[in-house]
């Protein structure tokens, strides 16, 4: 294994090249526009092709172009840029497209958009969300096959300092899989024959007038949860014997995580969960992680969204209380001051020392 | 009362498409389109074939409804049709 | 009068010049109005496509109007675009396959309202493909709604009392708008309403399709449809309709071949 | 072992390129780095600063670095704000007489570097943080100088690889100046 | 009390138009377009504006402008539509513009959209959504009277059983309070004092320079509390004895109501909920309502939404069950095989006895 | 050489004739950048206002971009938009208050990439407004993208090899595309590269403002600005960049007025 | 008392329209009416259908009708759909001949109206769906001849309104083709 | 080494509010304006004024940060300039 010092958002373009992305299309907004600069100018020396689009609505268009004729193809935003795409990211997931969405979010604030779709329709993409470049790498491989496995989007779900953090990072080329056989990929091939292939996301029929809604939503909501029994990912620390468990997601989890191993190198009985996929989330395995515990903490910057899906998976088990919040530097990109181990440890040793003193009583 | 004409071709019409639109009647440059008094399966009018067709082939590209089919003669025939069909 | 039986053949010896429906058309039994112009305008690009020999390599991206009940007829590899979205999906399938020739069929709703950035930014990006615009002036598929291209006065199911320029605007001509654009190669307007019209829209689309073949930019054809429905018209008035209210306005002809710009005879 | 470096100085002054010079020195000797800069907008003569974390194993601590080991200051205009985040005894690297001695020199571990002046010697006043930089790798054995070297060339592009020759000097001329390491920044505690 | 015979959709035209709504813009999209229809003739009738705009995105932007003048003003579209305003529903939000919405849904599949806001950031609207166009009615009046009151969006959620259904209803002018004042609006009557307005979405504050999304985000969480302490709304009947809860929203729970009721007048121990407002959602008395019940089904016509809301409220207190489903008709319009009283009564049976005897065993 | 004392009025009998920065700005203390042209163009605009005796009915919906950041220290009522719709916000306060003057600032990302659409719906629509494009050929604030207008070759964050019109697409020129829209009143181009094209940006902005409060249709300033930072130039080199390679692609002029259409003086 | 009435028919023959007069006729009547249509696009020849629920007090069934008090036949095509809906023993009110009798006989209540010879010898074959509605009228007691009258005045647009006469005068044949009343629409059982 | 010129007005620079740009000094048509050796608060070097200055507005127009007010005298006067400063 070899390493290199480089930035998050080279480390992410660099994984999706080597992932045998060929196509991408984005328009600037900070930060997701480090991640475009690099696919600008190291794509095409792959062989593939990146847009500078002139709008995110325009960027989605051509990458649903492009995943058309079965190439891997990706495009990105921040929450922002994404609130546009929300057309487009429901009906390709109708369409059953692999696509991959880099989500460079400002922030914590968009767990809803990414969970929830925000878009009609009853649709959910794969949320990936790496706490740090090295996962964020091994997350950008995992998209692309995740996406074409279950012909679904998946979403990496990273953040001003997933992109702008610096690190020595093993990038070196991995060996993947042949890309699934692709069978419904335009080609022209079938054409004349009554045969030929139509992408949508209404449930046309070739050759078929009208279109069947019911039936082929219905074929959809099992793959929802099919994915939703599969693809589930967490990780948990020291939940075993834990009084009080931390929950957070994404970079803001690395501060927490950092804080609990602390706490409990002194001798605190505290856990540390995070969902790695934010959706499917990993609701067993967090009702299982807390079992015994008397209440969750859920650390996310933002007005509490997370919070839902934990209590949806402890229905009552232990209670779940929000201990982050709103937190935004001035620039609105997300690095708020919440983001401080010596603010993390202060709220989290308050709540232990509350839920720890309600056991003793 | 009736006059030849040469002609190279003429038409099929699949009346079970057809839509009553009307668009071939005037369409038709000699005129030996006419709508049907009968109604088809849709509850339409459709266009019926008087002698005289040429196999031109306007009737074919204006129907938005794909009735016409165009046939060709291996040889050009004359035939008579009745008078003024043809102005 | 005797009536020429035409449900065979004739008895004659004689070859099918051509066919009822187009070799790229699956069934010719379709949902749209009686006297419509769009099955019209379809018919010649299809058939053109054929003619040039490149049936095998055509893959089309469709808008949302009346046109997308035909989508699933359609016979060549097709993308069932969002309401003014298809030039970019188009983009993105000529990028990744530049050998294959890539057409987008969009209503004036679709690409002069919903999709008019799209189009624009696709022509200026010298897209390699071609746009058809079937143009009738109205929301056929909503009921008959106002367009940006409903001309001056026309009444819609939204502008009762005729379109209002002070109230309701201009209407847009799409050749204006992309003649003048670097990435263009081939811009061009015809209708549907005569089979001599018929025979320009189809010489159009071959030069659109051989504007593509040649890598010289984004070609365009647009064609003014019918739409009785839309128009609240009898079937049978919609081609003078067209040519008496809409031809004027939009100007028929070549405005730009081989990028160049040129004024067509009036 | 993990180690935290914070770096401050004001836009221009090469404290990001400084940083990723060590940084990619590190990483050719098989630590692990992990590094975070921060500079406010396109105006010139604002803050800039970088972290920077390395370690002999992966890193798990957070980039936002709260409590650090050591810190280069380049300018004191800066130099306040960041102040808090050194640990007490930490070892502090001045760009004197740009940053100000004050109570600081009784808190850290406070070394004078007189960079400007090694810098403006070899030519280029502009030089001054990889000269801190090169103090730096002596004072705590952090790296060596080849690595130092190594890394320098790959952190320039190819366009400007000819100022490559000129910025190595500058690390060297702050590696001598250091007459011997005082914080060993491998060695278990201090 | 007079009545007229008319259809939803002029019902909720000429209900906006006697609420005050002066400005509409809007693009059509089925059953949205039957209300831009009535719009577009009446209300330059009332002196008002309606502007046919050339796509969702411009109609969500004329509606800001509007709105930025302190007009009453509106606009809507069908979920698929909304998905395109995504962006500007969430920045209409945080500039606290007073934003009426009609969705006129495709069925009950976009409950997530409404709800959890498909935009960016942390940001609710309040969505009232009417079982019939009598309370539809209401529903348009007390719409603009809290997205003043509020500063904030307010949805109605409609759908093509809304829009469509004609119902004799009492559509008499209604004397309404004075509009509130709106010293926020913009006359320019402040130019050049150094006190010119500034409606934004950022934080910004006149005469200063960058913003401070921190503390301008955290006022708008104090408001959204606000709102859902004194907002939530909601109908239950028979919960008092209830073994079993039939829960639904919108059209679909008269549906569920009439074979509640019918089922009662049986004897069956039955009761019935219906969240009038889907947020806030009435979670207090939701969970009121359900006490001693054993179960909870919640009928929703899409892949489970509601039922997240409904287990939220419980809190593991009774288990909420889906017993509704996809249910489409081939135009896609969301009427589909599902609303239909006997096969609801047939669901709710054996839902029913299922539960009884469970109790029984 | 003697300095001469500048800080505070000469001595001499004398009146204000220019305050350092406009009436309607609260503060002449920005963050933009050195050498910026954007500063100089929304003098400009704001100076004129005042002259004509508007300052009082102005009400402006500003875009994203590097101008953002004068928002706060615009002292006209305001909307901040969102990037690119700026002018649909424009139309619904016009509509609302016809008696108020309204104008829109966009930057070239802004209007040309984002909100190419809003612009040209607008304009044809012939909304009463006035439009002020600062079109510096890149996205300033992301750091120096291309945009829309970028010309051929130039070299940009993403254009690194400098813009090629086959893989990256042509400039657009909203004078072409707004011109011929029969909506439109106005439409004019220039620079302010030094004193001389100010003042002539100065005309252009009055004119402009009359068009609107003449009702005579959607009036169009486009200035044309130094953006060295994005440009990666030093700050001294911006105006002559621009002289050099920008206005030969953005002819200088004005295209429409009144209505009328003109070809200007190359 | 709620009472239900299901009209069917093909494109064209005015059951929309018929169901617009009795509903607003029903609301003169200070009675409260719900009612949805459904038409198959636009294509002719297509089937339209609506429902009809009417009561003596604010109306809280669904406006999807799962069985019906009442119906009217207009045309057999689609007819055979909607029969299901229609109570045993409920009212069917057919357009004879161009609904077939068959099995309904026994079913329900089954009348024939001539509705198309009547309105054909008034002079508009398309007024057959009017008579019907007269004849439902009589037939049920649900409203006066009278409300009719104004709710046909009310329902065409100005531009149409000289059609009024002649569409009362449908109205009014319908009305006295028959008897006597059978079905009693305000009676509170049969 | 001097000549005398009619000036109307002068300007007044308002150094802090200066980012150094530069723009000013080509913009001056007598070209009496030049940078300082001394930096303002900013860092940045400012435009310092030589006699001459008739007060045209130039560097007013041009000068992006507002730094620039100009006067008019109440009556024109005329001032004696280092030679060449004029041309
Ligand atoms: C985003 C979005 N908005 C609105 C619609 C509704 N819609 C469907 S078709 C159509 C109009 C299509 O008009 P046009 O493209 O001119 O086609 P035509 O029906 O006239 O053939 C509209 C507005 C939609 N499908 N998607
Ligand atoms: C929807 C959306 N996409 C992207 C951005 C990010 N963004 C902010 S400013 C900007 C470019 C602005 O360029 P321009 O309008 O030319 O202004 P300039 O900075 O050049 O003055 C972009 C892309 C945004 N704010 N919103
Ligand atoms: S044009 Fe075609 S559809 Fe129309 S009447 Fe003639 S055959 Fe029938
Ligand atoms: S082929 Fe020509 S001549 Fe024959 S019917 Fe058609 S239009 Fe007439
Ligand atoms: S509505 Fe108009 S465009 Fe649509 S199918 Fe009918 S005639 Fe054609
Ligand atoms: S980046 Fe360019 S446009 Fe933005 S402030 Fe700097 S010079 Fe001006
Ligand atoms: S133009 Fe203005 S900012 Fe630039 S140097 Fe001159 S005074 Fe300073
Ligand atoms: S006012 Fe004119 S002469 Fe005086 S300094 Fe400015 S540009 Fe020069
Ligand atoms: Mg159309
Ligand atoms: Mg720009």
């Amino acid at each position: 294994m070899s390493r290199e010092f480089v930035e998050g958002a080279e480390a992410l373009a660099r994984a999706a090249i080597d992932a045998g992305c060929r196509f991408f299309a984005g328009y600037p907004m900070t930060p997701f526009t480090e991640v475009l600069d690099h696919m600008a100018e190291k794509l095409p020396a792959a062989g593939g092709v990146c847009i500078n689009a002139e709008s995110e609505l325009e960027a989605v268009g051509m990458a649903w172009g492009a995943l058309a004729t079965g190439a891997r193809a990706a495009t990105g935003s921040v929450g922002q840029g994404l609130s546009l795409m929300q057309e487009s990211f429901s009906e390709i997931t109708r369409a059953e497209l692999p696509l991959v969405v880099f989500n460079m979010a400002r922030g914590q604030s968009d767990y809803f958009q990414s969970t929830r779709g925000g878009g009609h329709g009853d649709y959910y993409h794969i949320i990936l969300c790496p706490i740090d470049i090295h996962e964020a790498i091994d997350h950008v491989h995992l998209a692309f096959d995740l996406a074409d496995h279950w012909r679904n989007p998946v979403q990496i779900y990273g953040d001003y300092l997933l992109g702008h953090t610096w690190e020595s990072v093993d990038l070196s080329p991995r060996p993947s899989a042949p890309l699934p056989p692709k069978h419904w990929a335009l080609d022209g091939s079938l054409n004349g024959t009554g045969r030929a292939r139509n992408i949508n996301s209404l449930g046309m029929t070739k050759g078929a007038k009208g279109i069947d809604p019911e039936s082929f939503w219905n074929r959809l909501q099992g793959k929802f949860r099919r994915i939703q029994s599969a693809e589930a990912r967490i990780e948990t620390e020291f939940t075993e014997d834990a009084l009080y468990i931390a929950a957070a997601f994404g970079t803001a989890a690395k501060f927490v995580r950092h804080v609990v191993r602390e706490m409990r190198r002194e001798g605190y009985r505290i856990g540390y969960v995070r969902p790695i996929t934010l959706w499917p989330f990993p609701a067993d395995a967090f009702k299982q992680a807390a079992r015994g515990v008397r209440e969750v903490g859920v650390f996310e910057l933002n007005g509490g969204q997370m919070i839902e899906d934990v209590r949806l998976s402890l229905l009552g088990d232990a209670p779940a209380v929000s201990i982050g919040g709103i937190s935004s530097d001035t620039s609105g990109f997300g690095v708020g001051s919440l983001l401080n181990t010596a603010r993390i440890r202060e709220i989290l040793e308050r709540n232990y020392a509350r839920v720890a003193a309600r056991r003793a009583a | 009362m009736s006059a030849t004409i040469l002609t190279r071709g003429t038409v099929t019409i699949d009346i079970a498409l057809c839509k009553g639109c009307e668009l071939c009647i005037p369409a038709c440059p000699i005129d030996v389109l006419t709508m049907s008094e009968a109604r088809n399966d849709r509850g339409e009018h459709y266009p019926e074939l008087a002698p005289g067709c040429t196999g031109c082939g306007a009737c074919y590209f204006v129907c938005p409804d794909f009735v016409f089919g165009i046939y060709e003669y291996e040889t050009p025939k004359t035939i008579s049709v009745p008078e003024g069909a043809a102005s | 009068m005797s009536v020429i039986d035409t449900t065979r053949p004739p008895s004659e010896p004689a070859r099918q010049k051509w066919d009822t429906r187009p070799k790229l058309l699956i069934d010719g039994d379709h949902d749209l109005c009686p006297g419509c112009g769009e099955p019209i305008a379809l018919r010649c690009m299809l058939e053109v496509i054929d003619e040039m020999g490149l049936s095998q390599s055509a893959i089309g991206a469709v808008g949302i109007g009346c046109y997308t009940a035909l989508t699933s007829l359609l016979d060549t590899d097709m993308v069932q675009c969002l309401h003014g979205r298809a030039p970019s999906v188009a983009t993105g399938i000529k990028r990744m396959r530049p050998q294959s020739l890539v057409y987008t069929m969009q209503g004036d709703g679709d690409m002069v309202n919903e999709g008019l950035q799209e189009i624009i930014h696709s022509a200026a990006r010298g897209e390699s493909i071609t746009c058809l615009l079937l143009n009738n002036g109205v929301f056929g598929e909503t009921g008959g709604h106002m367009t940006a291209t409903t001309v001056i006065g026309q009444r819609t199911k939204n502008t009762l009392e005729g379109r209002d320029a002070a109230y309701h605007g201009h209407p847009i001509s799409m050749t204006d708008l992309l003649t003048p654009l670097g990435g263009v190669g081939y811009v061009a307007r015809s209708t549907v309403t005569t089979a001599r019209d018929i025979q320009r829209t189809r010489r159009y689309f071959r030069k659109a399709f051989e504007t593509q073949v040649a890598g010289k930019g984004l070609s365009f054809v647009e064609v003014l449809t019918m739409c009785p429905t839309g128009w609240f018209l009898p079937v049978q008035e919609g081609p003078s309709y067209l040519n008496e209210t809409m031809s004027p306005v939009f100007r028929i002809g070549e405005f730009k071949v081989d990028g160049q710009i040129f004024t067509p005879g009036a | 072992m993990e180690r935290e470096l914070l770096m401050t100085g004001i836009g221009g002054q090469g404290v990001q390129l400084a940083t990723q010079v060590l940084a990619r020195a590190l990483t050719l000797e098989g630590r692990y780095v992990m590094s975070l800069g921060t500079y406010a907008g396109s105006m010139r003569g604002a803050n800039t600063d970088t972290s920077l974390v390395y370690a002999d194993a992966p890193i798990s601590t957070p980039p936002i670095v709260a409590r650090a080991w050591s810190a280069v200051a380049m300018h004191h205009r800066f130099w306040g704000d960041m102040k808090s985040k050194l640990a007490e005894g930490g070892l502090l690297l001045a760009n004197a007489p740009v940053v100000e001695r004050d109570g600081d020199v009784d808190r850290f571990d406070y070394v004078e570097i007189p960079a400007v002046a090694i810098a403006t010697g070899l030519g280029a006043a502009l030089g001054a943080a990889m000269v801190m930089i090169g103090a730096y790798a002596r004072m705590t054995s952090a790296v060596s100088i080849d690595s130092l070297r190594q890394a320098m060339a790959q952190s320039l592009p190819p366009y400007r690889q000819k100022h490559v020759a000129s910025n190595i000097a500058m690390l060297e001329a702050g590696y001598a100046h250091v007459a011997q390491p005082l914080h060993s920044a491998w060695e278990a505690a201090r």
